[in-house]
């Protein structure tokens, strides 16, 4: 019988059915698998890292090194600490890193040969004949649990939160302070990792203001439930401190599913905040510490009096201070037997003898553990004196050990405190804290219920008014007994003669006192590259238990202080947590935000295949029944070189640049100029970065005196207008200019073919479309339809186009009646695909396809800037000696001697013909396409001193292949510009 | 180097392990040396073990201001390629390439380098055009790279995203099959041992405090621990170089920003190869204790503090759940942030500077783990000969004058 | 007027905490400034008097509705004359060398967030401080990721205005932050 | 992520913002030597430690400022107005 009949904080009305192993057990609500296993007389749960020893439960919470197991299901997880999951019902687990089973685990052979494997060892062999002959089978052995497959069904979520003080725990020492910071009136945020708030108050005996202490802390609870000001957040855990003490905190509510989140990333901003986090007992260092049953005395206690489970019927206690003595008698009268209490520390001085004498326990002072039996589940333990003498076996079938406490310092130290270790509270404590943040409690290394009290009162106060509240009215102090002393005397390791076996320190990662003996003789002595040769503190526990151990031994080998030889750096997350956490409701699609355009539901009822481009969904082209992309493509292509094409063009940025100084700024923006293009037209312009590289190409639109309209490439848009601003805001904040970004404002639906004209009469237009009156680059204003519209002659396609503006709302209807109107020339709507390809033949470049981070303007065949005498952005650094450099890779166009072969983008151009790689290449092609209009293999690319070389044939690489080209003018389709009349 | 092997460890294992030799040794600073090289990271130490081995003859010093390995030698991602756009970079990452494919022989030290593939991903049409051109200039160079389609993609990572709904499509990809990683901190100590055992000094805990020049010459070093005399004085301190260069009166064209990765804990393998997606700016590998070892974006401002944004972090933890839904349900172990010094066009520096027998190697961005050889023994080859080797020659001084940059980030938009 | 997202958009939670609706706008129009021209500002002040927002990230609630947007830098939008009435008017007060007033009615969606969760909902995606968020105060900010202007109209009540390109992806986005709260 | 503080908008969210690197670097004219040039172009303090710099609130009011921001601890002073010259470095 290990689970006692009453007392507990289990619902026994509520059984739990699980499985472990396979193995059908029960346990009830208000259970962890731990307590749950214990119950069920299970110690022995899972399998060591590196020697696959036999491991059981050492721990009560999130500090667990060895209880890991797997869980089950779509809903599965690996490394699942049985030490703080819920049970549930159904719930199905089993043990990790064994096989073919926990009990027979033929990796076991490996803790037979455990000599031939010292830490590090891998480093000194499989260097011949090298790595990959090894690594397979060290990767199939590492790794703990089974990632599992198929999509998480669970729903993740994220809050953000903003407080005046935020208190981090809510034991004892968390209670207090959020009380006090409440009545001061200040926002109060509670984080707490447990169900209910009162941390060791809800397990340990202790009466304060006259209440059991579990009574107590339901009593503060529900004092700070009701204030307005106060935020509760149970099955939370803080797991980041970052700058500008801005916390993560991740909750698990209560009953997921059903739409509701599994987990919660809460992302608190706090003026100010108080850690009451409390402590982690220390295992004890001795041989053969790492048997299953062998667990700290807090977590016997624990599972005691929170789960009425008994850890054993018969139990040995070794102990190095007082906190671990009164926990052991605290077992013994609950029911527990305790055997005898092994203490290192002599008895004079000492309380502890009697009091334990005198509850029928044999204390055994002056003595320690020199090695321990039983394979699967401790059987016994053999005491002797520090000096080697006196030896005896006791049975028992569990030990329960208190190597003294580690502060729960992680989150301070996050933030950037400081630590320094106590040499007689034998633990780091905090130093000095970074602005706005405070400690108390267990974290100060207090014990007892009426220091956490006072520190954490004192700590939630200050807080507040550091926030500008009022103190709160002097409260009386909570009446709780006086603080025991831990009378600490520490034992990092037992040296007396016989200690033979090896004495671990980190249990999951299987490091012993040996592994870091070793270390230290090497010269591995930074606690860093300590953690990073041995391996220790770097498992799924970061080392909660083990890292004070494993510094203090490092100093015994080095002759050093534990202050001396300092600690790691602190990283967060406090405890891991899934990464489905933080991606939180950003998936698929919601990843991040992403534009359509006005029609984009037309273009889905045209069947368009959309893709993204520059955060934009886009068609990308339009298959018809059994077309594939590049029969649609081509088909596309013909179609509007021989008719007409639509495509909604209002991803092309429109920025409205008003101002006295307008005309001047853009002559500054641009390479050509700006200031000299007459109201009503348009102007290519092309924008160079301050490095003189090719920045951006759109055109510009003169709408009056004062005012351009600007328009970026589609994805460029907003790069170019925070360009543009921060250039009038930083260097030229006297000019007088105004820059709004009015995209979102205009569908922009262009008609582009030789019978662009013809359909836009067909629709009906007051605007006089005479290429005479209304020229290629240029606007009007008028009625398209029966919509006012601005309507642009511009063209990319190399075709006749008009570019029809109207607000966006009515861009579905207008897109309606330009594809009836075009139906006698069967107009068809264009992918960007197509409209890219397009552009290829009429050789105008796609500034970051034809052009680089390293491309110039001249590069590109653009030399206005020439002519322009002032300085505007980039001109100094076309001066320097490369962008003038001879050589220099410049745009032209290639011809393919194949004209049924696409010349694949990519493609290098050889030194020669006849070259082959390795070679330094001339150039490559930018951008290519079949034209079907040309009946040639047409592309654009850069080539050494290409302006030069017009005429000549080169070979290209690609793929292992080579094809060959003719060097031409970057432009194949009407070069006289008659089909832009 | 000798004395690991699988038979020593079997010896000393009968003798209780208690005879191994010090690896890592603790020099105390002599008062001078011929050079003496600052930074214990990988570039310093490696520049160390080359000069040594070049140059017998030369007393050297290597003084690093905590323990070695403790920058981002320490902090990197471990990924090793050397599949760089431009002829001058593929040149000399591919120059670090080989020597990492002897290094573990050579140093007699298992730094478990793992050639087991790097694969850049397309998520776009557009994309897979850069990457058409990536991998070719990369073949150009004599350099292993080709190119994948989805489906071969999608063959050797199967836990990439294939949802119709996933925001980042795979449309293929290229490989570096000669591409990968090794153990970072087994560089480091490998280089450590073997430079010691060539008699360079290895002088941890000691920080520079100031440089003694006369007349336009480097003299030596003030220390925590003392002067050092020394007339020939290298520094490879990345993420600090302004700071070390600035005690020089040397204004360098580099900001330093952090860069976080993360883990998650380990699990049994899921994925064989390294996965970089410029696109997303993820980039993943498993390392062989199981542990997902995943890199983001830089964080844009300028800063030494080794902790980064968190939102930084969480948008790159999005995007990497997004590209690999497996890891929804795992969780993150421990996350970092290194300081690396970044130059506008992303590529590194090493040169002489303007004061005599002061020289740098700096600039390496996200990317000085893969270049550790590489840059270790030309600094090595520019100390002793005091002019920069061909391999160098485009990554000095002068290009930010000229314009002549070699602007991998430019081209390719990403430099890790 | 079909559109790029439904214009009758509308969600509850199911235990009704919070309500999400698309709103029609009506005209708007977007005044910018060139820097320096506290002239100008000073003539809009005086024509608009007591409805011109005086300090930054507020905004005057009545018709019309003027929000402050940025330095030198407004939002007037009114559901009962025509954007082009209003432009009109107030290029009548801004001259063409130091600024423009163009109607932008139709580059916003608008969404109103009332209901007892709708801060909470609010909170899920935006980082900034709602509880010191009062009613009338407007701010810039960012929304999952997109940039909105967000107007607190009265304790549970919100309005949310951003680029009509993005109305897609916020209504998809709502969706799934709802189901946190039904 | 800390807080900056925005001249209009008040103390925002890190991510509001995005940082145009180090403040008030001269920009020279034309006329100025390839080597004058190059300092501009790529030429930075870099300190560690207080950093004058300017900011964008670039998901906010779009206001254009200065900070005086320490690179390690990222304590902030300001803002200051784009023009402003550096300040006293704080102790």
């Amino acid at each position: 019988m290990t689970r006692f009949a009453t007392g507990g904080r289990i619902d026994r009305a509520q059984p739990l059915r699980f499985r472990f192993n396979g193995r059908a057990l029960h346990g009830y609500a208000g259970d962890t698998l731990a307590s749950a296993l214990l119950a069920s007389g299970i110690h022995f749960v899972g399998r060591s890292f590196k020697y696959h020893r036999p491991r059981g439960i050492v721990s009560a919470g999130h500090d667990e090194p060895n209880a890991l197991v797997q869980i089950a299901g779509a809903q599965g997880e690996p490394n699942t600490r049985a030490t703080v999951l819920e049970l549930t019902e159904g719930l199905a687990a089993t043990s990790q890193n064994a096989w073919p089973s926990l009990a027979f685990d033929a990796g076991a052979l490996i803790d037979a040969l455990h000599p031939l494997f010292p830490a590090g060892f891998y480093y000194k062999t499989m260097i011949r004949p090298n790595w990959h002959v090894f690594e397979p089978s060290i990767r199939r052995a590492a790794g703990l649990g089974v990632a599992p497959a198929g999509i998480d069904p669970d729903l993740y979520v994220q809050r953000y939160a903003h407080c005046d003080v935020l208190v981090v725990g809510g034991g004892p020492a968390g209670l207090m302070a959020a009380q006090a910071a409440a009545e001061s009136g200040a926002r109060v945020v509670l984080a707490d990792e447990n169900g209910d708030l009162g941390g060791t108050l809800l397990w340990r005996e202790a009466v304060a203001e006259g209440l059991a202490a579990g009574a107590f802390a339901a009593q503060a609870t529900a004092q700070l439930r009701g204030r307005s000001n106060v935020t509760i957040l149970t099955r939370t855990q803080a797991t980041g401190l970052y700058d500008g003490n801005y916390a993560l905190l991740c909750e698990r509510p209560a009953a997921p599913g059903g739409g509701r989140p599994a987990l919660r990333l809460w992302k608190v901003r706090a003026r100010q905040i108080v850690l009451a986090t409390g402590l982690h007992e220390r295992p004890l260092v001795f041989p053969n510490n790492d048997r299953p049953g062998i667990l700290l005395a807090s977590a016997a206690l624990k599972y005691r009096n929170h789960y009425a489970v008994g850890v054993g019927a018969r139990l040995v206690a070794f102990i190095n201070n007082d906190m671990g003595a009164a926990d052991a008698l605290a077992l013994h009268r609950s029911g527990v037997t305790v055997a005898a209490v092994i203490d290192i520390r002599d008895a004079d001085g000492t309380a502890t003898g009697a009091a334990l004498a005198g509850a029928g326990i044999a204390y055994r002072p002056g003595s320690v553990i020199r090695d321990t039996a039983g394979r699967r589940r401790v059987r016994s333990v053999q005491v002797c004196g520090l000096d080697g003498g006196g030896s005896q076996w006791i049975a028992c079938d569990a030990v329960i050990m208190s190597g003294g406490f580690s502060p729960a310092v992680h989150l301070f130290c996050q933030a950037g405190g400081k630590l320094r270790f106590d040499e007689s509270a034998a633990m780091f404590l905090p130093d000095r804290a970074p602005d706005g943040v405070r400690t108390a409690g267990g974290l100060n290394g207090a014990f007892g219920l009426d220091a956490a009290f006072a520190q954490g009162a004192e700590a939630g106060a200050a807080a507040a008014m550091d926030c500008g509240f009022q103190a709160p009215s002097q409260r009386t102090p909570i009446a709780a007994g006086k603080s025991p002393a831990q009378n600490i005397a520490p034992l990092w390791r037992v040296d007396v003669a016989g200690a033979t076996k090896r004495q671990w320190v980190d249990f999951q990662n299987d490091v012993t006192d040996k592994d870091i003996g070793l270390a230290a003789r090497e010269g591995y002595t930074s606690v860093e590259q300590l953690k990073r040769y041995t391996t220790t503190g770097m498992g799924t526990d970061q080392g909660k238990t083990s890292n004070v151990n494993a510094i203090a031994i490092l100093g015994l080998r080095t002759q050093r202080t534990p202050q001396a030889v300092g600690t790691t750096t602190y990283r967060p997350p406090y405890t891991p947590l899934t990464f489905g956490t933080f991606a939180g409701q950003a998936r698929g699609l919601l990843q991040k935000p992403m534009y359509r355009l006005p029609t984009h539901d037309m273009q889905a009822q045209e069947g368009a295949v959309f893709l993204e481009a520059g955060r934009w969904q886009r068609p990308d082209f339009y298959p018809r029944p059994g077309e594939a992309r590049e029969d649609a493509v081509r088909r596309e292509m013909r179609e509007t070189r021989g008719g007409v094409g639509l495509f909604d063009a209002s991803s092309l940025g429109k920025l409205l640049v008003s101002g006295r100084d307008a005309g001047r700024f853009l002559d500054h923006v641009y390479i050509n100029r700006a200031s000299n293009l007459a109201q009503g037209r348009v102007r290519y312009g092309l924008m160079a970065s301050e490095h003189g590289i090719a920045l951006d190409d759109g055109v510009f639109a003169r709408l009056g005196e004062h005012q351009y309209l600007v328009s970026p490439s589609s994805g460029m848009t907003g790069a170019v207008f925070a360009h543009m601003q921060e250039w009038l805001r930083c260097e030229w904040p006297s000019w007088q200019v105004a820059v709004q970004n009015v995209t979102p404002q205009w569908a922009t639906l262009a008609v582009a073919g030789p019978k662009a004209r013809a359909l836009l009469t067909a629709l009906g237009t007051d605007i006089d479309l005479d290429a005479k009156s209304f020229a290629h680059m240029s606007f009007r204003d008028g009625r398209v339809g029966a919509w006012r519209a601005r309507v642009f002659r511009v063209s990319f396609t190399g075709e006749t186009q008009f570019e029809i503006n109207v607000p966006a709302a009515f861009g579905p209807a207008l897109w309606r009646e330009l594809r009836n109107a075009g139906r006698p020339w069967n107009a068809v709507p264009l992918g960007l695909e197509a409209l890219l390809r397009l552009r290829i033949e009429k050789g105008y470049i796609h500034v970051g396809s034809d052009s680089d981070g390293t491309t110039t303007p001249d590069d590109l065949g653009f030399s206005q800037w020439r002519s322009k005498d002032f300085d505007f952005i980039g001109r100094r650094s076309l001066l320097r000696p490369e962008a003038q450099r001879e050589g220099r890779h410049q745009l032209v166009g290639l011809v393919g001697t194949d004209p049924a072969f696409r010349m694949p983008v990519g493609a290098h151009i050889l030194p020669r013909i006849g070259a082959r790689p390795p070679a330094t290449a001339q150039g490559r092609v930018t951008s290519s396409c079949i034209s079907d209009a040309l009946g040639q293999s047409v592309a654009l690319g850069l080539l050494a001193s290409g302006r030069a070389r017009l005429g000549e044939t080169v070979e290209l690489y690609f793929g292992g292949g080579t094809f060959q080209a003719r060097v031409v003018k970057p432009v194949f389709l009407d070069p006289e510009n008659q089909r832009l009349v | 180097m000798r004395g690991y092997s699988a038979f020593s460890l079997l010896r000393h294992a009968l003798g209780g392990h208690a005879g191994w030799l010090r690896a890592i040794p603790d020099a105390a600073p002599k008062p001078a040396y011929d050079v003496v090289i600052i930074g214990g990271g990988g570039h310093g130490l490696a520049t160390a073990y080359y000069l040594a081995r070049q140059a017998p003859k030369l007393r050297i010093a290597l003084v690093e201001r905590g323990w070695i390995g403790g920058g981002n030698s320490g902090r990197n991602t471990t990924i090793v390629r050397s599949n760089y756009l431009f002829a001058e970079s593929a040149a000399l990452y591919e120059f670090a390439l080989r020597l990492y494919e002897g290094l573990g022989r050579e140093l007699n030290y298992n730094i478990m380098l793992s050639q087991r593939g790097v694969i850049t991903l397309a998520h776009s049409h557009h994309d897979m055009d850069t990457i058409a051109r990536w991998a070719t200039s990369i073949q150009m160079q004599g350099i292993d790279s080709e190119v994948l389609t989805a489906k071969q993609v999608h063959a050797e990572v199967p836990i990439l995203n294939t949802a119709p709904t996933t925001r980042y499509p795979v449309f293929g990809g290229f490989v570096q099959r000669r591409g990968g990683t090794a153990r970072h901190d087994a560089v480091v100590w490998g280089y450590a041992r073997a430079a010691a055992a060539l008699g360079v000094d290895i002088i941890q805990n000691c920080e520079v405090t100031a440089f003694d020049i006369a007349a336009g010459q480097v003299r030596g070093i003030e220390t925590s621990r003392g002067a050092i005399r020394a007339e020939r004085i290298a520094m490879a301190v990345a993420g600090h170089s302004s700071v070390l260069a600035g005690l020089a009166g040397i204004r360098m064209p580099v900001t330093s920003y952090c860069l976080q990765a993360f883990v998650s804990e380990p699990v049994k393998p899921l994925l064989d190869t390294v996965i970089m997606s410029p696109g997303t700016g993820v980039y993943i590998s498993q390392s062989d204790k199981g542990e997902m070892v995943i890199g983001g974006q830089l964080d844009l401002y300028p800063s030494y503090g080794q902790r980064g944004s968190p939102h930084i972090l969480e948008s790159v933890a999005a995007a990497a759940v997004e590209q690999y839904p497996v890891l929804s349900r795992m969780r993150m172990l421990r996350q970092w942030g290194g300081i690396v010094d970044v130059v506008h066009d992303s590529s590194p520096i090493i040169d002489r500077t303007s004061v005599g027998g002061l020289y740098i190697n700096c600039g390496w961005g996200t990317g000085g783990f893969k270049a550790i050889p590489a840059g270790g023994w030309c600094l090595a080859d520019l100390v002793a000969q005091d002019r920069p080797g061909d391999l160098i020659r485009p990554f000095g001084f002068a290009r930010f004058t000229s314009g002549a940059l070699v602007d991998e980030a430019g081209a390719a938009g990403i430099a890790h | 007027m079909s559109d790029i997202a439904p214009s009758n958009f509308s969600l509850s939670s199911r235990t009704g905490g919070v309500r999400i609706e698309r709103v029609a706008l009506g005209a708007m129009v977007r005044v910018t400034l060139a820097p320096g021209r506290r002239d100008i500002e000073a003539g809009l002040e005086a024509a608009f008097a007591a409805s011109w927002p005086a300090s930054p990230n507020h905004v005057m609630a009545a018709d019309p509705a003027i929000y402050w947007f940025g330095p030198g830098d407004w939002l007037v939008q009114t559901a009962t004359t025509r954007s082009e009435v209003v432009a009109a008017r107030l290029s009548d007060l801004i001259p063409a060398d130091g600024g423009s007033a163009v109607a932008v009615g139709d580059g916003h969606v608008g969404y109103d967030i009332g209901g007892r969760d709708a801060a909470a909902l609010l909170a899920s995606a935006c980082p900034l401080d709602l509880d010191r968020f009062a009613s009338g105060r407007s701010a810039r900010t960012l929304f999952a990721g997109a940039n909105v202007l967000l107007h607190r109209r009265d304790d549970e009540a919100f309005r949310l205005l951003s680029d009509r390109t993005l109305g897609a992806f916020l209504q998809d986005f709502f969706a799934a932050a709802l189901r946190e709260f039904s | 992520m800390f807080l900056i503080p925005c001249p209009h908008c008040g103390e925002r969210a890190q991510m509001e913002f995005s940082c145009g690197g180090e403040a008030v670097i001269v920009r020279p004219a034309s006329a100025a030597s390839d080597e004058a040039w190059a300092d501009y172009l790529f030429g930075r303090a870099n300190p560690k430690g207080w950093h004058y710099e300017r900011w964008c609130h670039v998901h906010g009011c779009g206001e254009w400022f200065n900070l005086l921001r320490h690179t390690v601890t990222h304590a902030i002073r300001g803002p200051f107005a784009i023009r402003d010259a550096a300040p006293k470095v704080p102790q």
